[in-house]
Protein backbone atom coordinates (compact mmCIF):
# COMPACT_ATOMS: atom_id res chain seq x y z
CA UNK A 1 0.00 0.00 0.00
CA UNK A 2 2.66 2.12 0.71
CA UNK A 3 3.81 5.01 -2.06
CA UNK A 4 7.02 5.92 -2.11
CA UNK A 5 8.92 8.56 -4.71
CA UNK A 6 12.25 9.99 -5.65
CA UNK A 7 11.28 12.91 -7.61
CA UNK A 8 12.79 15.89 -9.56
CA UNK A 9 9.18 17.14 -9.58
CA UNK A 10 7.30 20.03 -7.47
CA UNK A 11 5.89 18.10 -4.29
CA UNK A 12 1.98 18.59 -4.11
CA UNK A 13 1.07 18.00 -0.52
CA UNK A 14 -2.66 18.11 -1.08
CA UNK A 15 -2.66 15.76 -3.62
CA UNK A 16 -1.12 13.45 -1.41
CA UNK A 17 -2.94 14.02 1.50
CA UNK A 18 -5.84 12.93 -0.81
CA UNK A 19 -4.37 9.46 -1.45
CA UNK A 20 -4.82 8.50 2.40
CA UNK A 21 -8.00 10.20 2.67
CA UNK A 22 -9.89 7.00 2.85
CA UNK A 23 -13.33 7.50 4.81
CA UNK A 24 -12.15 4.74 7.22
CA UNK A 25 -9.14 7.22 8.32
CA UNK A 26 -10.17 9.72 10.38
CA UNK A 27 -6.67 10.97 11.16
CA UNK A 28 -4.13 12.46 8.25
CA UNK A 29 -0.52 13.72 10.58
CA UNK A 30 1.53 15.60 7.59
CA UNK A 31 5.32 16.43 7.93
CA UNK A 32 6.90 18.79 5.42
CA UNK A 33 10.50 19.53 5.33
CA UNK A 34 11.40 22.96 3.45
CA UNK A 35 13.99 24.84 2.71
CA UNK A 36 15.20 27.35 5.17
CA UNK A 37 16.66 30.50 4.25
CA UNK A 38 19.69 29.73 6.68
CA UNK A 39 21.71 27.11 8.39
CA UNK A 40 24.05 26.71 11.31
CA UNK A 41 24.11 30.16 11.25
CA UNK A 42 24.58 30.69 7.73
CA UNK A 43 22.59 32.42 4.92
CA UNK A 44 21.67 29.73 2.36
CA UNK A 45 20.75 30.77 -1.07
CA UNK A 46 19.52 27.48 -2.29
CA UNK A 47 19.73 23.72 -2.35
CA UNK A 48 21.14 21.07 -4.14
CA UNK A 49 19.59 17.60 -3.18
CA UNK A 50 21.79 13.88 -4.61
CA UNK A 51 20.41 11.01 -4.07
CA UNK A 52 21.35 7.37 -4.77
CA UNK A 53 17.64 6.98 -6.51
CA UNK A 54 17.17 3.13 -6.73
CA UNK A 55 18.60 2.35 -3.01
CA UNK A 56 16.48 4.94 -1.71
CA UNK A 57 13.08 3.98 -3.17
CA UNK A 58 13.85 0.84 -1.65
CA UNK A 59 15.20 2.02 1.87
CA UNK A 60 11.95 4.16 1.52
CA UNK A 61 9.51 1.44 1.17
CA UNK A 62 10.99 -0.60 3.82
CA UNK A 63 10.42 2.30 5.82
CA UNK A 64 6.51 3.29 4.98
CA UNK A 65 6.26 -0.35 4.95
CA UNK A 66 7.59 -1.74 8.33
CA UNK A 67 5.36 1.60 9.82
CA UNK A 68 1.98 0.77 8.05
CA UNK A 69 2.19 -3.00 9.85
CA UNK A 70 3.32 -1.49 12.89
CA UNK A 71 1.06 1.36 13.23
CA UNK A 72 -1.60 0.24 11.54
CA UNK A 73 -1.88 2.80 9.39
CA UNK A 74 -1.39 4.17 5.18
CA UNK A 75 1.83 6.33 4.34
CA UNK A 76 2.70 8.35 1.40
CA UNK A 77 6.59 9.58 1.10
CA UNK A 78 7.87 11.51 -1.43
CA UNK A 79 11.31 13.32 -1.37
CA UNK A 80 12.99 15.66 -4.32
CA UNK A 81 16.20 15.75 -5.45
CA UNK A 82 17.90 18.58 -7.09
CA UNK A 83 17.56 22.30 -6.74
CA UNK A 84 15.74 23.59 -4.15
CA UNK A 85 14.33 27.37 -3.78
CA UNK A 86 13.91 28.54 -0.21
CA UNK A 87 10.85 27.45 1.05
CA UNK A 88 10.36 25.14 -1.64
CA UNK A 89 9.34 21.64 0.10
CA UNK A 90 11.84 18.65 0.41
CA UNK A 91 9.99 16.15 1.87
CA UNK A 92 6.46 15.32 2.58
CA UNK A 93 5.52 12.66 4.81
CA UNK A 94 1.80 11.88 4.78
CA UNK A 95 0.41 9.18 7.31
CA UNK A 96 -3.55 8.47 7.17
CA UNK A 97 -5.06 6.26 10.27
CA UNK A 98 -7.96 5.16 11.75
CA UNK A 99 -6.08 6.56 15.19
CA UNK A 100 -4.83 10.31 15.79
CA UNK A 101 -1.66 8.84 17.92
CA UNK A 102 -0.37 6.09 15.90
CA UNK A 103 -0.99 9.00 12.73
CA UNK A 104 2.06 10.71 14.69
CA UNK A 105 3.97 7.81 16.16
CA UNK A 106 4.12 6.70 12.47
CA UNK A 107 4.78 9.90 11.10
CA UNK A 108 7.40 11.01 13.07
CA UNK A 109 9.12 7.33 12.74
CA UNK A 110 8.97 7.53 9.08
CA UNK A 111 11.09 10.97 8.72
CA UNK A 112 13.20 10.36 11.85
CA UNK A 113 14.46 7.05 9.82
CA UNK A 114 14.41 8.66 6.67
CA UNK A 115 17.16 11.47 7.57
CA UNK A 116 19.08 8.51 8.82
CA UNK A 117 18.89 6.08 6.35
CA UNK A 118 17.78 7.01 3.43
CA UNK A 119 21.08 7.94 0.97
CA UNK A 120 20.36 10.93 -0.09
CA UNK A 121 22.51 14.00 0.52
CA UNK A 122 22.00 17.85 0.68
CA UNK A 123 24.27 20.63 -0.81
CA UNK A 124 23.58 24.18 0.96
CA UNK A 125 24.77 26.97 -1.56
CA UNK A 126 25.62 30.12 0.66
CA UNK A 127 27.07 33.15 -0.64
CA UNK A 128 30.45 32.43 0.48
CA UNK A 129 30.61 29.04 -1.70
CA UNK A 130 29.06 25.63 -1.22
CA UNK A 131 28.80 22.54 1.38
CA UNK A 132 28.00 19.05 1.52
CA UNK A 133 25.51 18.68 4.60
CA UNK A 134 26.93 15.42 6.06
CA UNK A 135 24.78 14.21 9.28
CA UNK A 136 25.32 17.31 11.58
CA UNK A 137 28.95 18.18 9.86
CA UNK A 138 29.02 21.15 6.87
CA UNK A 139 32.15 20.07 4.80
CA UNK A 140 33.10 23.10 2.37
CA UNK A 141 33.30 22.10 -1.39
CA UNK A 142 36.84 21.23 -2.99
CA UNK A 143 38.31 21.97 -6.03
CA UNK A 144 39.09 18.59 -7.55
CA UNK B 1 37.33 -8.48 -12.02
CA UNK B 2 35.52 -5.39 -12.53
CA UNK B 3 33.15 -3.89 -10.41
CA UNK B 4 31.15 -0.50 -10.11
CA UNK B 5 32.07 2.14 -7.82
CA UNK B 6 29.22 4.91 -6.67
CA UNK B 7 30.42 7.67 -5.16
CA UNK B 8 27.97 10.82 -2.71
CA UNK B 9 28.22 13.86 -0.96
CA UNK B 10 31.69 15.01 -0.35
CA UNK B 11 33.09 11.66 -2.17
CA UNK B 12 32.08 13.42 -5.43
CA UNK B 13 34.51 15.82 -5.00
CA UNK B 14 37.76 13.16 -5.29
CA UNK B 15 36.12 10.64 -6.83
CA UNK B 16 33.56 12.14 -9.08
CA UNK B 17 29.37 11.57 -9.35
CA UNK B 18 29.69 9.44 -12.08
CA UNK B 19 30.05 5.36 -11.55
CA UNK B 20 33.51 3.78 -11.96
CA UNK B 21 34.84 0.60 -13.04
CA UNK B 22 37.47 -0.79 -10.67
CA UNK B 23 39.89 -3.65 -11.18
CA UNK B 24 39.64 -6.07 -8.22
CA UNK B 25 41.41 -9.24 -7.68
CA UNK B 26 38.79 -12.58 -7.71
CA UNK B 27 38.02 -12.85 -3.80
CA UNK B 28 38.38 -9.58 -3.27
CA UNK B 29 36.03 -7.69 -0.24
CA UNK B 30 34.51 -4.20 -0.05
CA UNK B 31 36.97 -3.51 2.81
CA UNK B 32 40.27 -4.36 -0.07
CA UNK B 33 38.02 -1.65 -2.23
CA UNK B 34 38.10 1.17 0.42
CA UNK B 35 41.86 0.47 1.16
CA UNK B 36 42.28 0.89 -2.37
CA UNK B 37 40.35 4.03 -2.31
CA UNK B 38 42.36 5.62 0.48
CA UNK B 39 45.29 4.96 -1.36
CA UNK B 40 43.98 6.43 -4.69
CA UNK B 41 43.01 9.52 -2.78
CA UNK B 42 44.80 10.11 0.43
CA UNK B 43 41.61 12.99 1.66
CA UNK B 44 39.77 10.05 1.72
CA UNK B 45 41.30 8.19 3.96
CA UNK B 46 38.67 8.24 6.81
CA UNK B 47 36.77 6.73 4.61
CA UNK B 48 35.99 3.10 6.36
CA UNK B 49 35.25 4.97 9.16
CA UNK B 50 32.74 8.21 8.33
CA UNK B 51 31.06 5.85 5.69
CA UNK B 52 28.67 3.25 4.95
CA UNK B 53 28.78 1.17 2.11
CA UNK B 54 26.20 -0.24 -0.02
CA UNK B 55 26.23 -3.47 -2.26
CA UNK B 56 23.75 -3.84 -5.38
CA UNK B 57 21.52 -1.34 -3.49
CA UNK B 58 21.89 -3.20 -0.37
CA UNK B 59 23.74 -2.06 2.98
CA UNK B 60 26.64 -4.47 3.57
CA UNK B 61 29.46 -5.03 5.58
CA UNK B 62 33.17 -4.77 4.46
CA UNK B 63 33.44 -8.19 4.78
CA UNK B 64 31.26 -8.73 2.07
CA UNK B 65 32.91 -10.86 -1.02
CA UNK B 66 32.47 -8.64 -4.19
CA UNK B 67 31.24 -10.41 -7.68
CA UNK B 68 32.00 -9.92 -10.79
CA UNK B 69 29.92 -6.47 -12.57
CA UNK B 70 28.57 -6.17 -8.99
CA UNK B 71 27.81 -1.75 -7.62
CA UNK B 72 29.13 -1.02 -4.07
CA UNK B 73 28.25 2.43 -3.14
CA UNK B 74 30.06 4.49 -0.50
CA UNK B 75 27.54 6.45 1.56
CA UNK B 76 28.62 9.28 3.91
CA UNK B 77 26.27 10.40 6.59
CA UNK B 78 22.99 11.54 5.10
CA UNK B 79 21.27 14.52 4.87
CA UNK B 80 17.92 14.07 3.65
CA UNK B 81 14.77 15.09 5.13
CA UNK C 1 0.78 35.68 15.62
CA UNK C 2 -1.64 32.06 16.35
CA UNK C 3 -4.52 32.04 13.77
CA UNK C 4 -7.89 30.62 14.85
CA UNK C 5 -11.30 29.85 13.76
CA UNK C 6 -14.35 27.85 14.29
CA UNK C 7 -16.18 28.47 10.45
CA UNK C 8 -18.98 26.23 8.38
CA UNK C 9 -16.97 26.37 5.46
CA UNK C 10 -14.67 23.90 4.18
CA UNK C 11 -11.09 23.58 5.37
CA UNK C 12 -8.52 24.70 2.56
CA UNK C 13 -5.46 22.59 4.87
CA UNK C 14 -3.06 23.60 1.71
CA UNK C 15 -4.29 27.48 2.13
CA UNK C 16 -3.53 27.58 5.99
CA UNK C 17 -0.36 25.21 5.53
CA UNK C 18 0.99 28.32 3.45
CA UNK C 19 0.47 31.21 6.14
CA UNK C 20 3.16 29.10 8.38
CA UNK C 21 5.29 27.94 5.24
CA UNK C 22 7.37 31.29 5.86
CA UNK C 23 11.19 30.91 4.59
CA UNK C 24 12.61 30.52 8.11
CA UNK C 25 10.90 27.34 9.14
CA UNK C 26 11.86 24.23 7.84
CA UNK C 27 9.13 22.08 9.23
CA UNK C 28 5.60 22.06 9.08
CA UNK C 29 3.55 19.37 10.86
CA UNK C 30 -0.39 19.12 10.05
CA UNK C 31 -2.65 17.49 11.94
CA UNK C 32 -6.18 16.68 10.05
CA UNK C 33 -9.65 15.31 11.50
CA UNK C 34 -11.88 14.12 9.28
CA UNK C 35 -14.96 12.01 9.18
CA UNK C 36 -15.09 8.33 9.69
CA UNK C 37 -17.67 5.67 8.18
CA UNK C 38 -17.84 4.25 11.12
CA UNK C 39 -17.78 4.67 15.48
CA UNK C 40 -17.63 2.52 18.44
CA UNK C 41 -18.31 -0.08 15.93
CA UNK C 42 -21.39 1.79 14.49
CA UNK C 43 -21.75 3.14 11.14
CA UNK C 44 -21.66 6.74 10.60
CA UNK C 45 -23.84 8.21 7.83
CA UNK C 46 -22.64 12.26 8.44
CA UNK C 47 -21.85 14.26 11.46
CA UNK C 48 -23.02 17.44 13.03
CA UNK C 49 -20.72 19.58 15.10
CA UNK C 50 -21.77 22.11 17.11
CA UNK C 51 -19.85 25.15 18.71
CA UNK C 52 -19.82 27.30 21.79
CA UNK C 53 -18.54 29.31 19.11
CA UNK C 54 -16.91 32.50 20.97
CA UNK C 55 -15.72 30.51 23.95
CA UNK C 56 -13.99 27.86 21.54
CA UNK C 57 -12.02 30.57 19.62
CA UNK C 58 -11.19 31.99 22.89
CA UNK C 59 -9.57 28.73 23.98
CA UNK C 60 -8.28 27.74 20.65
CA UNK C 61 -6.76 31.11 21.07
CA UNK C 62 -5.20 30.23 24.36
CA UNK C 63 -4.22 27.03 23.70
CA UNK C 64 -2.19 28.29 20.49
CA UNK C 65 -0.18 31.13 21.59
CA UNK C 66 0.76 28.83 24.91
CA UNK C 67 2.07 26.68 22.64
CA UNK C 68 3.83 29.44 20.20
CA UNK C 69 5.58 30.31 22.83
CA UNK C 70 6.54 26.94 24.62
CA UNK C 71 7.74 25.52 21.20
CA UNK C 72 8.85 28.80 19.40
CA UNK C 73 6.83 27.65 16.70
CA UNK C 74 3.56 29.16 14.12
CA UNK C 75 -0.13 27.82 14.68
CA UNK C 76 -2.98 28.15 12.78
CA UNK C 77 -6.02 26.12 14.02
CA UNK C 78 -9.62 25.88 12.20
CA UNK C 79 -12.12 23.64 13.25
CA UNK C 80 -15.91 23.26 11.17
CA UNK C 81 -19.02 23.51 12.81
CA UNK C 82 -22.32 22.41 10.95
CA UNK C 83 -23.13 19.46 8.85
CA UNK C 84 -19.98 17.15 7.97
CA UNK C 85 -20.26 14.95 5.29
CA UNK C 86 -18.05 11.46 5.09
CA UNK C 87 -14.46 12.06 4.09
CA UNK C 88 -14.70 15.65 4.86
CA UNK C 89 -12.32 17.60 7.43
CA UNK C 90 -13.50 18.79 10.88
CA UNK C 91 -10.37 19.91 12.10
CA UNK C 92 -6.69 21.00 10.87
CA UNK C 93 -4.03 21.73 13.65
CA UNK C 94 -0.79 23.41 11.07
CA UNK C 95 2.38 24.25 12.91
CA UNK C 96 5.53 25.69 11.06
CA UNK C 97 8.59 26.11 12.84
CA UNK C 98 12.65 25.85 12.44
CA UNK C 99 12.71 22.35 13.86
CA UNK C 100 10.78 19.38 13.31
CA UNK C 101 10.32 17.63 16.81
CA UNK C 102 9.32 21.57 18.30
CA UNK C 103 6.81 20.97 15.17
CA UNK C 104 5.59 17.61 16.13
CA UNK C 105 5.29 17.75 19.31
CA UNK C 106 3.19 21.71 19.84
CA UNK C 107 1.12 19.87 16.52
CA UNK C 108 0.13 17.62 19.01
CA UNK C 109 -0.27 19.31 22.12
CA UNK C 110 -2.71 21.59 20.02
CA UNK C 111 -4.88 18.40 19.06
CA UNK C 112 -5.00 16.53 22.38
CA UNK C 113 -5.54 19.69 24.28
CA UNK C 114 -8.47 20.98 21.95
CA UNK C 115 -10.16 17.83 22.73
CA UNK C 116 -10.44 18.27 25.96
CA UNK C 117 -10.96 21.57 26.04
CA UNK C 118 -12.53 23.37 23.56
CA UNK C 119 -16.10 23.62 23.63
CA UNK C 120 -17.10 21.42 20.51
CA UNK C 121 -19.64 18.72 20.46
CA UNK C 122 -20.37 15.84 17.64
CA UNK C 123 -23.29 14.30 17.01
CA UNK C 124 -23.24 11.04 15.09
CA UNK C 125 -26.08 10.40 12.64
CA UNK C 126 -25.91 6.58 12.34
CA UNK C 127 -28.51 4.66 10.30
CA UNK C 128 -30.35 3.63 13.74
CA UNK C 129 -30.99 7.19 15.24
CA UNK C 130 -28.10 9.78 16.01
CA UNK C 131 -25.79 10.30 19.41
CA UNK C 132 -24.48 13.28 20.99
CA UNK C 133 -20.80 12.27 22.15
CA UNK C 134 -19.59 13.01 25.27
CA UNK C 135 -15.79 12.30 25.92
CA UNK C 136 -15.87 8.81 25.35
CA UNK C 137 -19.49 8.23 25.70
CA UNK C 138 -22.31 8.24 22.91
CA UNK C 139 -25.57 9.68 24.42
CA UNK C 140 -28.62 8.45 22.27
CA UNK C 141 -30.41 11.19 21.37
CA UNK C 142 -33.98 11.47 23.26
CA UNK C 143 -36.96 12.98 22.34
CA UNK C 144 -37.63 16.14 24.56
CA UNK D 1 -31.78 39.23 38.29
CA UNK D 2 -31.92 37.70 35.07
CA UNK D 3 -28.84 35.43 33.93
CA UNK D 4 -28.75 34.03 30.53
CA UNK D 5 -28.15 30.19 30.39
CA UNK D 6 -26.83 28.31 27.16
CA UNK D 7 -26.73 24.25 26.90
CA UNK D 8 -24.77 22.40 24.75
CA UNK D 9 -24.77 18.72 23.70
CA UNK D 10 -27.46 16.35 24.90
CA UNK D 11 -28.31 18.71 27.43
CA UNK D 12 -30.04 20.62 24.38
CA UNK D 13 -32.39 17.61 24.57
CA UNK D 14 -33.62 19.20 27.99
CA UNK D 15 -33.03 22.46 27.89
CA UNK D 16 -32.96 24.25 24.15
CA UNK D 17 -30.33 24.74 22.08
CA UNK D 18 -31.32 28.84 22.16
CA UNK D 19 -30.38 30.57 24.87
CA UNK D 20 -32.61 30.86 28.25
CA UNK D 21 -33.19 33.39 30.41
CA UNK D 22 -33.42 32.86 34.09
CA UNK D 23 -35.01 33.95 37.40
CA UNK D 24 -32.00 33.96 39.96
CA UNK D 25 -32.21 35.23 43.71
CA UNK D 26 -29.21 38.40 44.22
CA UNK D 27 -26.40 36.45 45.57
CA UNK D 28 -27.17 33.15 43.64
CA UNK D 29 -24.12 31.26 42.61
CA UNK D 30 -22.91 29.10 39.79
CA UNK D 31 -24.15 25.97 42.12
CA UNK D 32 -27.39 27.28 42.93
CA UNK D 33 -28.46 27.48 39.12
CA UNK D 34 -27.20 24.29 38.85
CA UNK D 35 -29.39 23.16 41.33
CA UNK D 36 -32.84 24.92 39.91
CA UNK D 37 -31.76 23.15 36.57
CA UNK D 38 -31.89 19.59 38.46
CA UNK D 39 -35.03 20.59 39.55
CA UNK D 40 -36.45 21.61 36.07
CA UNK D 41 -35.58 18.53 34.70
CA UNK D 42 -35.09 14.97 36.58
CA UNK D 43 -32.86 13.66 33.64
CA UNK D 44 -30.04 16.54 34.11
CA UNK D 45 -29.15 15.12 37.60
CA UNK D 46 -25.82 14.27 36.25
CA UNK D 47 -25.00 17.83 35.82
CA UNK D 48 -22.65 19.00 38.68
CA UNK D 49 -20.90 15.58 38.09
CA UNK D 50 -20.80 15.40 34.22
CA UNK D 51 -20.38 18.80 33.10
CA UNK D 52 -18.17 22.23 33.43
CA UNK D 53 -19.27 25.50 33.86
CA UNK D 54 -18.42 28.66 31.90
CA UNK D 55 -19.57 32.23 33.15
CA UNK D 56 -19.00 35.23 30.51
CA UNK D 57 -17.13 32.46 28.20
CA UNK D 58 -13.97 31.88 30.80
CA UNK D 59 -14.18 28.39 32.89
CA UNK D 60 -15.65 29.19 36.48
CA UNK D 61 -16.08 27.66 39.77
CA UNK D 62 -19.33 26.05 41.02
CA UNK D 63 -18.99 29.11 43.68
CA UNK D 64 -18.65 31.73 41.37
CA UNK D 65 -21.18 34.36 42.07
CA UNK D 66 -23.69 35.18 39.22
CA UNK D 67 -24.28 39.09 38.41
CA UNK D 68 -26.99 40.18 36.33
CA UNK D 69 -27.25 39.66 32.93
CA UNK D 70 -24.28 37.38 32.94
CA UNK D 71 -24.26 34.42 30.72
CA UNK D 72 -23.52 30.64 32.16
CA UNK D 73 -23.12 27.60 29.87
CA UNK D 74 -22.88 24.06 30.53
CA UNK D 75 -20.61 22.40 29.16
CA UNK D 76 -20.43 18.48 29.35
CA UNK D 77 -17.61 16.58 28.25
CA UNK D 78 -16.34 17.63 24.42
CA UNK D 79 -15.63 15.83 21.97
CA UNK D 80 -14.39 18.34 19.39
CA UNK D 81 -11.52 17.28 16.70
Amino acid sequence: MAEVKVTEGLLDVAELEKRVASSSNGAICTFIGQVRNNARGREVAYLEYQAYVPMAEKVLRQIAENAEVRWGCEIVIHHRTGRLELGEASVAVVVGSPHRVAAFEACRHCIDTLKEQVPIWKREVCPDGSYWIEGEEALPIEAS
Amino acid sequence: MQIHLLCFGHLTDYFGAEPRLMEMPDGATVQDLVEELERLEPRASQLAKRCRFALNEEYTSLQALLTPGCTVAALPPMSGG
